[in-house]
């Protein structure tokens, strides 16, 4: 039985683990499944995801509260903590531009070893990056990135997995949730399986180990 | 920024008039949201948001704002007829195919080369480089719009950026307070100038070559 | 304005042209389209697609009338004339494992330039392809496919292009259609914009360039 | 495969046993095709394709086939409660990564250490690889499905094989008219004799070392 507990899923959430999460700017970051990893207390988490949240909203929570031993994330800038503490060497970041680090969100929940992409080739640092020539042109060697458990927030699941998302809190939960080793998704609403229209689901429930359902999502206050 | 509000709009305005009918754009954070308010209401033009729309409205009423519907800088939307929605690496499959026609966006630095300098202050500000970088370099058409100068009135366009680049010769427009440059092959050509400034301003103000386009208007 | 007729289609095919296909076993092949192609009677094709169809099928028409100088494929087994024109040294065929041939088109139509994937690393013979190692583990350099013309077939498509595939047809479709210069849709229902949900959208309208509406699926025969 | 269809019945039969509730499943072209009508109605499979679908069921009756619903070898299905349709990146991400609990294919040559040779016959054959590659590489279990003997009366199984290979050690049991066999980390393990076949005719059909398991079940 996929539909689990808040207190079952935390079983699976130890210190050291590598944490990937969905959202974009805390919109779609699972907001329950943050509030009880940080509740449970665990550290050293190794955070991978589009940003760092704000202070108080989606993965910022966690971060803030000096969780995190490393993050993975295409910027920083809207959570001031994540910039201080990596000031501070409290908190490891490694930057890929947005559409590289969900390109290898992807090629993880794929099954791939990474993509090659030319953007930042001639620009950004590129870190000890390989460079390979293919067809003429030169790119870069963006290694695959998973995790060992994904979280990510869903309109909708069936009892199987199957999930459904609304609009823009899409962003990059669909792609996370193929790359967690333990795929947790947390919904608004869990239907019985065959409530779903097989061409409106975007997460096949073969990715999905547990569901809980969500208590309210907590990101409004960017304009409130 | 630190621009007043009639500034802003004023450059939002003329980026705007960059726009036609049936493009694909990306506005950044900050003045370029602007930009969208100063196209007539019949013109179809899609916006496009990293988080995964294409198609962008207006905002919404006061209490109609969805919380599962914002833009990429996180501010409440609306989507037009024709919007789609997607996950984040289609937003940038878009960007990186090529398929967006216009970008516009703020700037540290602008190069006389077009050489953008947008995402980092060594030893100030490191907050990664988000999307810009795909924008920059990989959009039809690239838009700065900024001060003409500095907090510390230092000019922004300059002969060589000092901070790291975002992407190397992908600007094609600078928007200023007080002109207009296009980059060109040749480098910097001074377009327009913004009343009430006039050519000495602008040349006191730049620090970067630049030719004066036969056809100077002064707006 | 992108709701076009056959004949305007008809005048970006050119002898020696790439042209790319959706369609998995002739299943969501745009026969409309294929028809037309046959019928313009270009020839050296360059041709792209999962399979080879069958003789009278899908891509398989356009094949086994001599009208491709090159496939890339995963298999053609569907259609012995292809095999007969390969051995026959007519008909160049370049083959990709069936995952890594949709990897390949899905980077060219998001503008990476490959994927690392290690299908065949151990097994199939390698010709001349790079191998990285990433992360301790080796994997081939498997390099994006784009082409001048992308072919595909949808349920529904508005007038700005957004596509909605039906069930199975969809298969190869979506990524097709993103990794082509010129992509053209054949669909069965052309409808105003606004009339799709936009969760419903598998396609955005932005990479698709020319819509005609298709004058009925010919695939069924492979039961009948 | 030239094979009655009693016997092939039989080895689908054996295949199923292998299959357990909430599996993901995917069925390959000829005898593995058959293994679904020998799971107990009840049970829930997800049954993969490759083309896009998880969640296939039952041939449609006849007059209800649907032109745009068909399996990875392009005969028409249905879907079970829970199915979705994706395109076929999603279809292989799905196996890559190593989702599917058992593969069921046939083979051209098996070899004792589990390497198998399935889709190309040098000379003769040249079909392309298809998608059994990535099955045969990353599905949890590998189950060949397969005449004991080719044609010509070869052994199929094999010290090592002859042909190219599709995968190497990834062949977890082998079901034939015959027998079954297990593949385990020393070798060939024979599970199962079917009758009325005995010992001596799996012996004499069987051109690779293996132990006889202490089970050893005749069925």
């Amino acid at each position: 039985m996929k539909v689990v507990t808040l207190e079952q899923v935390l079983e699976v959430i130890h210190d050291g683990i590598t944490v990937m999460y969905g959202g974009f700017g805390g919109v779609g970051s699972p907001p329950t499944l943050i509030a009880g990893i940080l509740q449970k207390g665990v550290k050293d988490l190794h955070l991978i995801g589009n940003d760092a949240g704000f202070p108080t909203i989606g993965i910022g929570k966690l971060i803030s509260q000096g969780r995190a031993k490393s993050l993975i994330a295409s910027h920083i800038g809207s959570n001031p903590v994540a910039g201080k503490l990596m000031t501070e060497g409290k908190l490891e970041v490694e930057f890929s531009p947005q559409g590289t680090l969900v390109e290898r969100i992807r090629s993880g929940g794929m099954g791939l070893g990474g993509i090659l992409v030319d953007i930042g080739i001639d620009s950004i640092i590129t870190n000890n990056k390989d460079i390979v020539t293919v067809n003429g042109k030169q790119f870069l060697i963006e290694p695959a990135l998973t995790a060992d458990v994904s979280i990510v927030y869903a309109k909708k699941a069936d009892t199987y997995g199957n999930l459904v998302y609304d609009k823009s809190a899409r962003n990059t939960n669909p792609l996370v949730a193929m790359a967690g080793k333990v795929t947790i998704a947390e919904v608004e609403e869990i239907v019985a399986v065959g409530k779903l229209d097989p061409e409106e689901i975007i997460t096949p429930g073969v990715f999905v180990n547990m569901i809980i359902k969500s208590q309210g999502v907590d990101w409004k206050w960017v304009w409130e | 920024m630190g621009m007043g509000i009639a500034s802003r709009e004023r450059i939002a305005k003329r980026a705007a008039a960059e726009i036609q009918a049936g493009m694909t754009v990306n506005l950044g954070i900050g003045i370029p949201t602007l930009v969208a308010n100063f196209l007539p209401a019949s013109m179809h033009v899609m916006f496009h948001a990293e988080n995964g729309i294409l198609g962008t409205g207006p905002s919404p009423s006061k209490g109609q704002e969805d919380a599962n519907l914002c833009n990429a800088g996180g501010e409440p939307i609306t989507v037009i007829s024709g919007a789609s929605y997607f996950d984040s690496t289609t937003a940038f499959g878009i960007i990186r195919r090529g398929l967006v026609d216009i970008t516009v966006l703020g700037a540290l630095e602008v190069s006389e080369q077009g050489d953008l300098a947008n995402w980092i202050v060594p030893g100030k500000k490191v907050p990664g480089m988000g999307g810009a970088i795909e924008l920059a370099q990989k959009s039809k058409k690239v838009i700065v719009l900024m001060n003409h100068v500095s907090k510390n009135g230092q000019p922004k366009i300059i002969k060589t950026c000092s901070l790291p680049l975002t992407a190397p010769k992908c600007v094609d427009l600078i928007i200023t307070e007080m002109a207009v440059f296009q980059i060109t092959e040749k480098g910097l050509l001074l377009l327009e100038i913004m009343k009430p400034y006039c050519l000495e301003d602008v040349i006191d103000n730049t620090a970067a070559n630049f030719v004066i386009s036969k056809k100077l208007k002064t707006i």
